[in-house]
């Protein structure tokens, strides 16, 4: 019967046709090339909500092969509410294996965070991206935004960082600081916290960033020069939770969560759920190396 | 005058709005009283404009409205794209580069190490969701300065040497007067020492005992900086008060120039003899 | 013409992308491709799966060499369409008599969209790690190459590098190119790459 | 434990999948059919066509169904869809011109050639409750259908119902000049390529035919508020089925069926760029799937104002338009506030404890109430 066939159809391998993932292909591809700009894409809806992680899932679906081991965490946790739904939706598109560790997986798909533990040369992070136009606070039109890009003209950029530092004493930006990328461009880290983003550059692995409304994508290669925007005399820095440990775990060099009891009190815990499970059942993994994680913990031990 | 000595040398500067044809410029200009061409519609903003500007002079244009002398600065800051034309700027790849015909990130470079722009409106030149400081910084960030401290340093002096007062600079120019809002611009144009400025109407709508004040501190920095200006105004009185030589325009022509004090005092075309006699 | 019938086009050229992907993401790095396709003289098997894993009908090609037997066969398996060099998204060069000017005129993007810029395919006899006899040594060094990387190429001439160089003056415009060997070795130089080489 | 609580995801979720099932069928009502759906809430229907941008009725219903009638969740459930669909023809332009016309009307005119024709529409009605459809049973139903055909007999079997348009008339005058879109030489699919700004006309107008017809509506009627120059009038709007054809690869063209569209051809004066500086008129262009004519008109409006140069109001500023009305999009985003937070905010918390220290530190306790909230709105600024 003809209404019987019409709502029978089976969905491609890995969900987006085959049409589709040429060209988000060719456009990484070109985003590999050219790191730090953003390369606009056709970016076909998905049957998750837009700004729910279709840019990663773009990425992830058009590179994911039968023998890859797929990690997502939200926030840097595996379990989290929109990670599971996302881990469910490529391993029934796929069936490829799905893992929590680390070490294990070879794409790994991320909102707002890196992982605590290093990435080696064989692995790919993948970000889910909200804005992808690191001007886009200072210049509200897109086809500005491209011409400031074009010419290299990041002026209202540095502008906006030293009326943050005039009006409050210092370069006021969380989560998603600015970087410029290869010394040409300046790029959206996606909101991972200061404290991921030295592990941007000169790294082993890729870096993939996809932001599916805006339909955009860009890429940071392994061992390429990201560098957070700073002046000479006020720089960046990262979260410092100073005297502060895991709760659980002890740990005092990770990014902590913040957590609050029903009886008032304030507990950290370590934020990376797989980096706190790894410690707390085998042993701690080997972290990323950067000067102010370095910093960090001379001061750290120093103290102690 | 010497010919080594210029700074920006313009030959055959035009613009043009919308369709032209062969017979545009001949039938347009200050013989027509008009800048439309009668056959396309076309508009001629200014053509075959020639001059030569000298190191720390002070070139005055002055005109009525239309006659193409905001076009004019416009074009050599890069505002608009000329129809046809050339400019050399002394010292800029061997002084024989058209710079109107040169690459975005070339004319970048030029407004950002070279020239200066002041507006008629503020809002022109200053970005009023930046402070006043902030807006100096933009210029000096551009020139490679990314050391707050010393940016901080040179605007407090940009902004005490154009008379406002120093603890405003971290506000916006949102709630200064008009006359302060143009000195902070005044500052921002010259914050990287450019060897040229342009000055479009920045008297224009300013009360007039604001407006003195404003050309008396233009002309102490015009002579502490020794920096070449082109002033444009429609008022006779405001290029007697800071300018050297002038060239007078009507319908995107010019119709006479010379030494500032000898137009004023023996006006030889009837438009500019029109314009003295209005002065007095 | 020849279908191929025996390539898998989801599972065959998703893998043969990663590899691409990698190269292209650490230049210098040797990746081989293979598959079970016939592939008309003139190509190198390798460039073919390049063309698999990354034409299709949205995108248009300019094969420099033995045209008639390599468009068809392009067209067939790919359902790209050919084009002249200065509108192409792919160009395919042999790398040791190159048709030159075709590459000179490659398209290289635009400011603000530099993205549009060619993919360039050179087909040349060896590829290598080591030194080789005859070869060309390329000096590799931006991203993903982590100080200097050395590849020693056999059959590839000095005017298609130095057409590519030109092409490549004016960052972040420029082309991008993969080369392959009749072994099926491949290895990737993006425009942000500043190599180098020696005779 | 907070770490805890965050560890059961997949088990939540599965729970929340199975409680919003229950939610749907708890008061055990029978399950509607989903034929039911889509003969009667056929305006809804349409409504999700056209923001699904995908013409099938019954997958229509179907997603109405399923999302317990969200017109927007039903939408994106369309949209998801269809993007499996690989695009295989792009279609002939339909010609309206030969539209089975089920309703037309013009305001510029009293009359118009082939007159105005009312067609189903509840414009003139008095929209009270109406309390007897509580009660409505298959008996009622066959009651009006066979009184309402008794009605129509004779009238029934009239000539084909095509027209010629209303701007026609004007446009031999001379009185309506063409757009003169010259960029639009290609159809720029915005499904298959990103759009870069400015967007082509083509491009534009397919944004709008896909845009969620409240966000149109929003803008449309600020233009006609004073925020824009658009004083549309309805030159003509008209409801009806058209063929659709493809050219197959053979080149030959073929009938592929019909679909029911919305057309509205609006009429605003314009200024003439041209020496002589007479005004004519100029037409702003709506067409989307099914009976929305609420959408038809606001895309006529937004069409005409996005061509107006110069950024001086919402509606005339085509990123503001197209990236604010995009529904899907819009949906998505504003919901994607449920997610988590928790890193960016941390990151912000820890700027913010510093920046409240210096400031308590700090002498000049003057503006501190100002600087605070400074703080503060930069904090919320941060958590994208």
């Amino acid at each position: 019967m003809v209404e019987e066939k019409k709502f029978h159809r089976q969905f491609n391998y890995a969900f987006i046709d085959e049409r589709t993932k040429k060209e988000i292909r060719r456009k990484l591809l070109k985003a590999v090339c050219i790191p730090g700009y953003q390369v606009p894409y056709s970016s076909p809806e998905m049957p998750i909500a837009r700004g729910w992680g279709t840019g990663g899932l773009h990425i992830t679906l058009s590179l994911i092969g039968k023998e890859d081991t797929f990690k997502i965490i939200d926030q840097g946790s595996d379990a989290s509410v929109n990670a599971c739904n996302l881990r469910d939706f490529v391993k029934n598109t796929t069936d490829c294996d799905t893992t929590f560790e680390t070490s294990k997986a070879t794409l790994i798909q991320t909102r707002h965070r890196i992982t605590e533990e290093e990435l080696k040369a064989h692995q790919i992070m993948i970000f889910q991206v909200p804005q992808p136009e690191p001007l886009r606070g200072v210049e509200r039109y897109e086809k500005k935004t491209r011409e400031m890009h074009a010419e290299a003209d990041y002026a209202k950029m540095w502008v906006s960082l030293y009326e943050s530092f005039v009006r409050f004493g210092d370069i006021m930006r969380g989560a998603g600081y600015p970087v410029k990328v290869n010394g040409r461009y300046v790029m959206s880290p996606s909101p991972i916290p200061r404290w991921d983003i030295p592990n941007l550059s000169d790294a082993e692995c890729l870096y993939l960033f996809g932001a599916g409304r805006e339909k955009r994508l860009y890429a940071v290669p392994p061992h390429t020069t990201v560098e957070p925007l700073e002046f000479e005399d006020v720089k960046f820095k990262i979260e410092q939770f100073e005297g502060l440990k895991c709760e659980i775990t002890g740990e005092q060099i990770a990014f902590l969560d913040e957590l609050y009891g029903s009886d008032g009190k304030t507990t950290h815990v370590v934020n990376d759920s797989d980096f706190m499970d790894q410690i707390k059942e085998k042993e701690r993994p080997i972290q990323w190396v950067n000067r102010y994680l370095t910093e960090k913990i001379e001061k750290t031990f120093n103290k102690n | 005058m010497d010919n080594k000595e210029w700074l920006l040398k313009v030959e055959n500067l035009t613009k043009i709005y919308g369709e032209h044809s062969v017979n545009t410029l001949d039938k347009t200009g200050p013989l027509f009283n008009s800048n439309q061409c009668p056959e396309t519609g076309a508009i001629v903003a200014c053509a075959n404009i020639d001059f030569t500007l000298h190191p720390g002079e002070v070139l005055g244009i002055v005109g009525e409205s239309g006659s193409g002398k905001s076009t004019l600065v416009k074009l050599l800051y890069f505002d608009l794209m000329a129809t046809a034309g050339s400019a050399y700027l002394k010292g800029y790849k061997n002084d024989n580069t058209n710079i109107l015909e040169v690459s975005n990130q070339q004319k970048r470079f030029l407004r950002n190490h070279k020239m200066g722009m002041v507006y008629q409106n503020p809002r022109d030149g200053l970005n009023f969701r930046f402070s006043s400081g902030g807006n100096i910084a933009e210029k000096l960030l551009m020139a490679g300065n990314f050391h707050v401290g010393s940016i901080r340093e040179r605007a407090s002096y940009l902004l005490e040497s154009t008379e406002v007062p120093v603890p405003r600079m971290d506000e916006t120019p949102e709630s200064f007067s008009g006359g302060m809002q143009q000195r902070v611009q005044i500052s921002k144009a010259i914050a990287n020492n450019p060897p040229l400025l342009f000055l479009d109407e920045v008297t224009t709508g300013l009360d007039v005992s604001v407006q003195a004040k404003l050309l008396d501190m233009i002309r102490r920095l015009q002579q502490d900086l020794n920096i070449a200006m082109i002033v444009v105004s429609h008022d006779l009185s405001v290029i007697r008060m800071l300018t050297d030589r002038t060239i007078v325009m009507k319908n995107g022509r010019i119709v006479e120039k010379g030494l500032t004090d000898q137009i004023l005092q023996d006006p030889q075309h009837g438009y500019t003899q029109l314009l003295v006699s209005s002065l007095l | 013409m020849i279908r191929e019938t025996n390539y898998d086009h989801l599972f065959e050229s998703q893998k043969q992308y990663r590899l691409l992907l990698d190269c292209m993401a650490k230049p210098g790095v040797i990746a081989k491709l293979d598959s079970d396709i016939n592939v008309p003289d003139g190509l190198n098997k390798a460039s073919a799966l390049v063309a698999f894993a990354l034409l299709n009908s949205d995108v248009c090609f300019c094969n420099t060499m033995n045209q008639e037997a390599l468009n068809a066969y392009f067209i067939t398996n790919t359902s790209a369409s050919p084009a002249e060099s200065d509108v192409a998204d792919f160009i395919f060069v042999n790398g040791a008599k190159p048709d030159v000017k075709k590459v000179s005129v490659a398209k290289m993007g635009l400011p603000a969209y530099p993205e549009s810029g060619a993919f360039i395919i050179i087909d040349v006899n060896q590829i290598s790690e080591s030194p080789l006899q005859d070869a060309i040594k390329f000096v590799l060094t931006g991203p993903g190459v982590k100080e200097t990387k050395d590849i020693y190429v056999v059959g590839i001439s000095i005017a298609l590098l130095e057409a590519i160089l030109e092409r490549n003056v004016e960052y972040p415009l420029g082309v991008d190119t993969i080369i392959t060997d009749k072994s099926g070795a491949v290895f990737c130089i993006p425009r942000s790459n500043k190599f180098k080489y020696q005779e | 434990m907070g770490y805890v609580a965050v560890k059961g995801g997949s088990e939540a979720i599965e729970n929340a999948k199975k409680l919003v099932e229950f939610y749907r069928l708890r008061e055990e009502v029978s399950p509607l059919e989903v034929a039911q759906i889509q003969s009667q809430f056929r305006l809804a229907i349409d409504k999700i066509m056209g923001e699904g941008s995908f013409y099938a009725p019954e997958y229509g219903a179907l997603a109405l169904k399923q999302v317990e009638g969200d017109i927007l969740e039903a939408a994106f459930v369309m949209r998801a869809y269809r993007a499996t669909l690989s695009r295989l023809y792009y279609s002939e332009p339909i010609d309206t011109k030969n539209m089975f016309v089920e309703r037309r009307i013009s305001s510029s005119f009293r009359d118009i050639p082939g007159g105005q024709i009312l067609g189903p529409t509840r414009d003139y009605t008095q929209r009270m409750l109406q309390v007897n459809l509580a009660t409505e049973d298959d008996e009622d139903m066959q009651k009006f259908l066979t009184e309402f055909k008794e009605d129509v007999k004779g009238a029934e079997k009239e000539e084909v119902q095509t027209f010629s348009k209303v701007v026609d008339l004007l446009r031999e005058q001379g009185l309506l000049k063409g757009v003169g879109n010259n960029e639009d030489t290609k159809l720029m699919d915005v499904t298959r390529v990103a759009v870069k700004y400015p967007a082509p006309r083509s491009a534009r107008l397919q944004m709008l035919a896909r845009a969620e017809t409240g966000g149109i509506m929003a803008l449309g009627y600020s233009s006609m508020r004073g925020h824009g120059s658009v004083h549309p009038t309805v030159g003509e709007l008209r409801v009806g089925l058209v063929d659709v054809h493809v050219t197959d690869n053979r080149k030959r063209k073929r009938y592929i069926g019909k679909v029911r569209v919305t057309e509205a051809e609006m009429i605003s004066k314009a200024a003439s760029k041209s020496a002589k500086k007479v005004p004519y008129y100029s037409i702003g262009y709506g067409l989307c799937f099914g009976q929305n004519e609420t959408k038809g008109i606001c895309m006529g409006i937004l069409d005409r104002a996005m061509r107006i140069p110069g950024n001086n109001a919402p509606a005339n500023d085509q990123e503001f338009v197209l990236y604010h009305t995009e529904g899907v999009e819009s949906l998505g985003f504003t919901n994607h506030l449920k997610l988590p937070h928790y890193v960016t905010f941390q990151s912000g918390l820890s700027n913010l404890r510093k920046a409240v220290k210096r400031d308590k530190s700090s002498e000049e306790e003057k503006k501190e109430g100002a600087k605070t909230n400074g703080v503060l709105q930069q904090v919320n600024d941060d958590l994208i």
